[in-house]
């Protein structure tokens, strides 16, 4: 963890040439200005805003009628919004857990004087940079029973093999897990490596003196220092479950029925294709409470940490 | 802390060795295969397609889809193919990513080495900012745009797309430039030096590595923008993911998929190039502060 | 001046038919800004017009389906179009259940392009004459149908599981079930004690049966990734609006000779309904002469037959010669007229032309669900019943 | 009132006062040395002169001028960092003329500059360098360049040596003492290493948690501390500090103290010293290690060696001197022998005192008694 | 054959040899220093005893056992690193008892161990903080706790004082040496401090550019160095190198060489030494600065002081002595007075000269003349 260096400060201002000084004094903050007041209007505002529609009667635009709490009350009684919560937590928590994961063992893996490293590395890391506009028809179609891997596989012999996750509803939330973990998994690695690269070779040094086998060395000594890494991939991750919207209307739509539901969809089809934008405020205005709920407590920490 | 750019000294046998390889060429296979699904696709005539043999080869190869695509696709009323959202794209893409990056840069400058009272809380603001989800903001930011006049311009565009990658570029640029040695800044304020020309001389030059992880990143997430890009450009300026959705997603008549995958894998070209290219100073970029938090 | 149209109507037909409109207006010194916004039946181009409005922006014209033109009308954003409707006498040529939408408190505010049935049953003609089916007349026979085709190793319905495919079946069935009369109260009026019947409980079992004859592979299927299969004789029905003969023709097959194309049985009589138009959005006091000529030229005769020639549907106006129509396309058309002169014209709920978006959405949770078993029949009653009281 | 004067200066972090008032006057050419251990306050004070820091109260004046409120730019001094702090992406002539740049001192000037400063330090050959293919004592060499270059009234460095090896160190050390010889620039110097304050100062300032302990000539610290925590910082090996208590003997002071295995040695005080009156208090008695040494080697003029019979508990040989430990009134201390004389660890062996310099602190406050 | 055999091993990293061909041999309970300027080739040799890097060819053994390809956990080595390497993530307890635990040693005993070695080493008050919490002093102990815990064969110990200040060095380097003195385990010990390998060692293997320059006693390597390489690097200040004639006069072998100002200087070495066959030759002659000093701190039981007057040139006062610079043979010559010797840069001043140990080399080959 870093320490925050000494800060340089500004000497006060003199009452001579006083406009000059304040300048010079006010300069970084005057920087920093526009991109404070663009934040707050654009993204706090807006939180204000869409706040403030959530209890207004607004359908297909913002109106300002007041209606109390029933957009809420709405909410909770539609089975969708259930479906799209626990769906976020099932997909955020597996996408989460299996990105670091996967993320971590093949930054080892990587980390193992590896002969095309380079290239491989591109390969891990190339889903980055691709959208699910672009891949969402070649997932859809390799998940596809009929035409994508089991056909494949059957074709090759195994008759029984069967791969349909897609098309079942208790099962298609995980195939959105497997293409969000093909998207970002290899950024995920590609922070672990970096991670891994900044622990001190003495130590790993001192681990195999210790007799600590690469097992041991692992699990003991590299990994429970990757914690910066770990943190900054929860970010991003977390970022990314939430924001999760191509991922799902490319892949599945929601479907089958409304069985890969999540609250940016709902929140989406709510305000934009139903016509009910009081309650897609309302929608968002819970998903942005749980997010403060788990980013404010960490972004507190984060910054804390460092005095 | 004693950094290290190369592998780690762990030893591993040789028996071992076989078994990381092996499992780092399979998972080149997981990464690879929606990659190869698009291409093979590309490159075949569409009988091939709807006769349903999507994972073989071609037997017959083909370039046409990827012509068509690029210049002869029907996308709107005009069969332009995707060649003049291309340009659009560009001319929003860059001026928005070098912008959002320098104002990043400029912000972590000034939390990092012209600290105030209140810095931390105005970070954790700019922090917060990313994680709002755009679908939210569609409304009001229209509005917005509609009150200064910026509606349907590429300014407007570039603008909406600054206001949410500076979360980000400035979390980037922070991180990195709190271990620049403040030594320097010292160094360069005794010898005279004011504000902007310690940013431009002393810190710029050194930010290389971490420039890289913010212009990939903000690159990414820009070009591959739909929703923006669909709501807030005129008939004159949609960028080229409106143009690849209207061509992948036309309502009624023949999906021609060979052709979708040609536009597909062309309008992803730009950032894979990006990550081919720059993907070596990616972990270094990490590396020097993204990561250490 | 210019018109800058909003539309997803981006296939190579559509984008054809277009043309016609572009040269037209271009013949009148009229240029044409493209805006096309593709994808799921013009949702994201409802989310790209309301961005485009709020911002004060707006296109000149937007392509609009059912009850979006209701609810933009409402919001007082859409041109009146009385005068041009009236020098071309729209109140005549156009049915009235056309009207409720293009009209919204007495002014005409769009011009309807054209209307698609989408109570249609396609069928691989190869297919029944080996299995010697005729035309089904009936619910049973329809499932005697099926079960045949389903014996024989085919499989019985092509279909694919979105649920505005889904919500296509269920048109048709409630229609099969009820009739005009429980067409009505249900999907139109949305009267809760229709929507709580026993009948709508037989709706939802039908809907089960069909389930039953589709392949366990549906779901997220395209429509015409289902319609192929009809054509390359690996399923015998498939059920959807008049859009896929287009495919049919495409892939070269002959209406009559290789494929059939029938109302679905039990609703024969009925012919529901989703119209295209193109509404005006207002850019000043009145409507401006760009406006006025391309709501013109959307309504010539010319348009109209040349449009839906290609696009597969039947023109707006009742009064053309649709000679130049192809013979599923004439038989249509004159469904279309009978229907609209005897009152069996019916908005099709599927397609946003029964009721407004919300209570479509939320029908189309209902019956998604169910189609997909998450519900049975009686938990879908209730469901559908609380559904249309919370979207209201 | 002197070249460089800090009168009252304070620093406080919020709560923390981190540097209690400080008055500290220099002359013109002098080479002030500010000395303490890690976190005492010498770079916080050393930043304030340089202006990177604000003076929470109290002043520091330049040849006379109050500089509070003057941009570090503006005060006409130059600092040498721990770090070098070059600037990474310029070659090593481009980081000596930056500052000159920064004050607009024309191109041709600021080459003339440059070479004649490249010169002096023999550095002609770096110049098209970036700093990170110089060697740690080239770097030192381009941030000294980098301050010279400027001519200023003050020359500020925060430990410049302490980045490099021991050899380097010494001998960098030697060159920054000719600089100064030559140059008679006033120096502000910060370390931590005692050595590096006494070999190069005019004047030291010994600092302990944010307080000067002792301002003197490197003279005075070394022979007078202060109190004990100065005895003990400064000098290396550092000076024996044990318990003895002072009688009278034959009307001359002496300190008794306990040895190993419970002897007790008698050590006079040189004459004149007026311990008389302190008799019978316990005091804590200062010993350097060259004053303890082997018979041969101890100091041929002065008056009060006494030799005593002590237990060896190690040896160090260092090569010029053996560093022999024992124990005294129940502490380890060290005396420097010549390096040839055998003498093992276990064995008891004469010690001789040289009781000339011994200091004498009260246990309790820990200051000086004189 | 010895406890810890090295025979001619070396290594090369592709093409490059950085270890050439390397003899030790060293008993059970000595303490051999490798020491040498950086990239010499210290840590490299020391990683092949370790087992953390492969030998390219020749052989190492412990206790007769040929090491080559034996893990390095199972040469029952410990190791102490530069950088301490200690677990970040474990506390001081867990980090030193880590080797027992992976080498399964049960709890009970683990415990055991640790509170030994922690009391051993003045830590137990330290066992349950996270090494991030602990002072620099305090992180080398616990370092120190890990390798002790093993009862290692041999400790390896890489630069483990360079990252301490000044004053925490020497008290560690005692520490160091109390603790070999105590549990007599054999020890080699990387540094690049003379001053540390002179004050630990028993055997001294001086390196440079991957061969062994010389292997020998403190007491040999400081007194007869092998070459002007090691005459140089060892003892601090360094010995002062500077160019001469032999001459014989009266029959003794004289060494004359140029003053500032172009006086000549006569020194004569002792007698016996043999010089006298050189006569005529071209020298470099070496001579620590503790030769060279004020008249009346010289040795007094050496036979050949020789006083020269000679221009002083830098004083560097350091508290126990005072540093003289002087040139001869046109090379600056350092000589250590005592400390309260009145000299002035400038003057002119009596230099004793002490040419007892005075040494002899070949200005071409470098190689000590004996
Ligand atoms: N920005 C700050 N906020 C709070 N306390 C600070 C700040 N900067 C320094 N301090 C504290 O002030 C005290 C003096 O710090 P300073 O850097 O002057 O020490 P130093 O004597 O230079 O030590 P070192 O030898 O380690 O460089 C320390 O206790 C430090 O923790
Ligand atoms: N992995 C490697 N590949 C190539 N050369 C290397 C490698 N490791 C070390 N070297 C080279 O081997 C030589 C000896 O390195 P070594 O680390 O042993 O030096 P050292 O004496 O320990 O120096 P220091 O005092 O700086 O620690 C150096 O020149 C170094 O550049
Ligand atoms: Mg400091
Ligand atoms: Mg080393």
């Amino acid at each position: 963890m870093t320490q925050i260096a000494p800060d340089v400060r500004e000497v006060s201002a003199r009452p001579q040439n006083a406009g000059r000084d304040w300048l010079r004094e006010a300069l970084p903050k005057i920087v920093l200005s526009p991109s404070l007041a663009m934040v707050l209007i654009f993204v706090y505002g807006f939180i204000i805003f869409t706040f403030y529609l959530s209890f207004t009667d607004s359908r297909i635009l913002p109106s300002y009628g007041w209606e109390g709490w029933s957009n809420y009350s709405k909410l909770f009684r539609i089975r969708a919004w259930d479906t799209a919560v626990s769906n976020l937590l099932i997909f955020g928590s597996l996408y989460i857990v299996i990105c670091c994961a996967l993320g971590l063992a093949l930054a080892i893996l990587l980390d193992q004087k590896i002969r095309a490293e380079g290239f491989i590395r591109t390969v891990y890391l190339y889903p980055m940079a691709l959208s699910f506009i672009v891949t969402g028809t070649a997932w859809k179609w390799f998940l596809d029973p009929g035409i994508g891997l089991q056909a494949v596989v059957r074709s090759w012999g195994w008759e029984s093999f069967t791969f349909d996750w897609i098309k079942d509803g208790d099962m298609a939330i995980y195939t959105i897990v497997i293409a969000a973990v093909w998207q970002t998994s290899g950024f995920v690695m590609a922070m672990f490596l970096a991670g891994l690269r900044g622990i001190d070779n003495e130590v790993l040094k001192a681990a195999q003196i210790d007799g600590a086998s690469n097992w041991a060395l692992y699990r003991r000594i590299v990994i429970p220092q990757l914690r910066p890494a770990f943190m900054s991939a929860f970010v991003v991750l977390a970022h990314m479950a939430i924001k999760s919207y191509d991922l799902v209307i490319a892949l599945t739509g929601g479907g089958p029925g409304t069985a890969t539901e999540l609250p940016a969809t709902f929140m989406y089809s709510y305000t934009f294709t139903r016509n009910q934008m009081g309650i897609g405020a309302a929608s968002a205005t819970i998903m942005l409470m749980a997010i403060a709920a788990i980013m404010v407590p960490y972004i507190y920490s984060e910054l804390r940490e460092k005095k | 802390m004693s950094s290290n750019a190369t592998a780690t000294v762990v030893r591993t046998g040789a028996g071992s060795r076989f078994v990381i390889y092996t499992l780092l060429i399979l998972f080149c296979l997981y990464y690879l295969l929606p990659l190869y699904v698009m291409v093979v696709n590309s490159l075949k005539p569409l009988s091939e397609i709807q006769a349903g043999g999507m994972m073989s080869l071609p037997e017959e190869w083909t370039v046409a889809p990827w012509a068509s695509a690029w210049s002869t696709a029907q996308i709107g009323v005009e069969a332009t193919g995707l060649k003049p959202f291309f340009w659009n794209s560009i001319v929003m893409v860059v001026p928005a990513v070098a912008i959002s990056t320098v104002l990043g840069a400029l912000n972590g400058y000034v939390l990092t080495k012209w600290r105030f009272r209140g810095d931390t809380i105005i970070f954790g603001l700019l922090l917060f900012g990313c994680f709002i989800p755009f679908q939210m903001v569609l409304i009001p930011m229209a509005r917005m745009l509609g009150i200064v006049g910026l509606a349907g311009t590429v300014p407007g565009l570039i603008f909406v797309h600054l206001v949410y990658g500076i979360g980000f570029s400035t979390l980037y640029f922070r991180n990195y430039y709190q271990q620049f040695p403040t030594e320097l800044v010292r160094a360069a304020m005794i010898d005279g030096a004011g504000f902007f020309t310690i940013f431009r001389r002393i810190m710029l030059p050194s930010s290389g590595p971490i420039a890289v992880v913010c212009v990939i990143w903000q690159f990414t997430n820009i070009w591959n923008d739909f929703l923006f890009g669909a709501s807030f450009s005129d008939f004159d300026s949609q960028p080229m993911t409106v143009a690849l959705n209207n061509l992948v997603q036309s309502s009624t008549g023949v999906k021609e998929y060979n052709v979708h995958f040609a536009g597909a894998i062309m309008a992803a070209l730009p950032t894979l190039l990006v990550y081919i290219v720059a993907g070596r100073y990616f972990v270094r970029g990490l590396m020097a502060g993204s990561v250490k938090g | 001046a210019d018109v800058e149209v909003l539309h997803w109507w981006t296939s190579g037909g559509e984008a054809a038919a277009l043309n016609v409109l572009k040269d037209d207006l271009s013949g009148q010194d009229i240029g044409w800004q493209d805006m096309p916004v593709a994808g799921g039946g013009g949702t994201q181009a409802m989310t790209v017009l309301r961005a485009r409005v709020t911002s004060g922006n707006p296109p000149t014209a937007v392509q609009m389906l059912g009850f979006d033109i209701t609810d933009w009308a409402k919001q007082d954003a859409l041109a009146n179009l009385n005068e041009i409707a009236e020098e071309g006498n729209w109140n005549e040529v156009i049915p009235a259940a056309l009207q409720k939408f293009a009209t919204y408190d007495g002014q005409w505010v769009s011009a309807p392009v054209n209307v698609h049935s989408t109570n249609w049953v396609w069928a691989n003609k190869a297919i029944m004459d080996e299995l010697g089916l005729s035309e089904p007349q009936t619910w049973d026979e329809f499932t005697a149908a099926l079960q045949a085709a389903e014996d024989a190793g085919y499989t019985a319905l092509a279909h694919g599981g979105q649920a505005w495919q889904e919500a296509t079946f269920f048109d048709a069935v409630v229609l099969s079930v009820g009739g005009p009369e429980f067409y009505q109260a249900s999907m139109i009026d949305l009267d809760p004690e229709a929507l709580g019947s026993d009948q709508m409980k037989e709706v939802f079992d039908r809907m089960g049966t069909l389930r039953g004859y589709v392949d366990d592979n549906f779901s997220g299927r395209d429509w015409n990734l289902a319609t192929a299969m009809v054509i390359n004789k690996e399923a015998a029905f498939q059920l959807m609006g008049d859009w896929a003969k287009g495919e049919f023709l495409n892939a070269g097959k002959v209406p009559g000779e290789d494929f059939l194309c029938f109302r679905f049985p039990g609703s024969q009589d009925q012919v529901t309904f989703n119209s295209d138009q193109f509404a005006m959005f207002a850019q000043g006091d009145s409507v401006s002469d760009e406006q006025a000529a391309l709501a013109k030229a959307i309504m010539s005769p010319g348009f109209q037959i040349a449009f839906n020639k290609v696009k597969g549907s039947v023109p707006a106006r009742t009064d053309l010669d649709a000679g130049e129509l192809d013979a599923c396309g004439q038989k249509a058309y004159e469904d279309f007229k009978a229907a609209a002169s005897s009152g069996n014209l019916y908005g099709s709920m599927g397609h946003g032309h029964a009721n407004p978006a919300s209570v479509k959405n939320a029908m189309y949770d209902v019956i998604t669900a169910h189609f997909n078993g998450e519900y049975d029949s009686e938990t879908a009653v209730e469901e559908l019943v609380l559904a249309v009281e919370l979207s209201q | 009132m002197g070249f460089l004067d800090i009168k009252n200066a304070t620093k406080s972090y919020g709560a923390v006062k981190v540097l209690h008032e400080t008055d500290i006057s220099i002359e013109e050419g002098e080479f002030l040395v500010l000395v303490g251990p890690s976190g005492c306050g010498k770079s916080t004070l050393l930043n304030m002169i340089a202006g990177l820091e604000n003076i929470t109260t109290g002043d520091i004046a330049i040849k006379g001028r109050s500089m509070n409120g003057v941009r570090p730019a503006d005060r006409n001094i130059a600092m040498v960092f721990q770090s070098y702090a070059l600037y990474p992406n310029m070659n090593v002539g481009q980081n000596i003329v930056f500052g000159l740049e920064m004050h607009g001192v024309p191109k041709p000037e600021r080459d003339k500059a440059m070479k004649e400063v490249a010169e002096l330090l023999q550095i002609e050959h770096l110049l098209d360098r970036k700093p990170g293919q110089l060697s740690g004592g080239q770097r030192q060499r381009v941030a000294m360049g980098r301050a010279l270059v400027r001519d200023p009234d003050v020359f500020l460095f925060d430990e410049p040596l302490s980045n490099l090896d021991a050899k380097l160190r010494v001998d960098m050390r030697t060159e920054i003492k000719k600089l100064h010889q030559k140059l008679k620039t006033t120096i502000v110097y910060v370390t931590h290493d005692q050595i590096e304050a006494l070999t190069l100062s005019t004047r030291i300032a010994v600092m302990y948690g944010g307080h000067v302990q002792q301002l003197g000539t490197p003279k005075e610290i070394y022979d007078n501390p202060a109190n004990m925590f100065v005895a003990g910082f400064m000098g290396s090996p550092s000076m024996n500090l044990f318990p003895a208590t002072i009688a009278v003997e034959n009307g001359r002071a002496v300190a008794r103290t306990k040895l190993v295995g419970g002897a007790e040695a008698t050590l006079p005080f040189a004459e004149g010293r007026g311990f008389e009156r302190h008799e019978g208090r316990d005091i804590v008695l200062g010993l350097r290690p060259e004053a303890i040494t082997d018979r041969d080697g101890a100091d041929r003029n002065s008056q009060s060696v006494h030799v005593v019979e002590a237990h060896v508990e190690v040896t160090e040989p260092a090569g010029s001197d053996t560093f022999v430990v024992t124990q005294m009134g129940g502490k380890e201390v060290t005396g420097r022998f010549r390096a040839d004389v055998d003498v093992q660890a276990g064995q008891s062996f004469p010690f001789a005192i040289n009781m000339d310099k011994a200091v004498v602190f009260d246990p309790e406050t820990e200051a000086r008694i004189s």
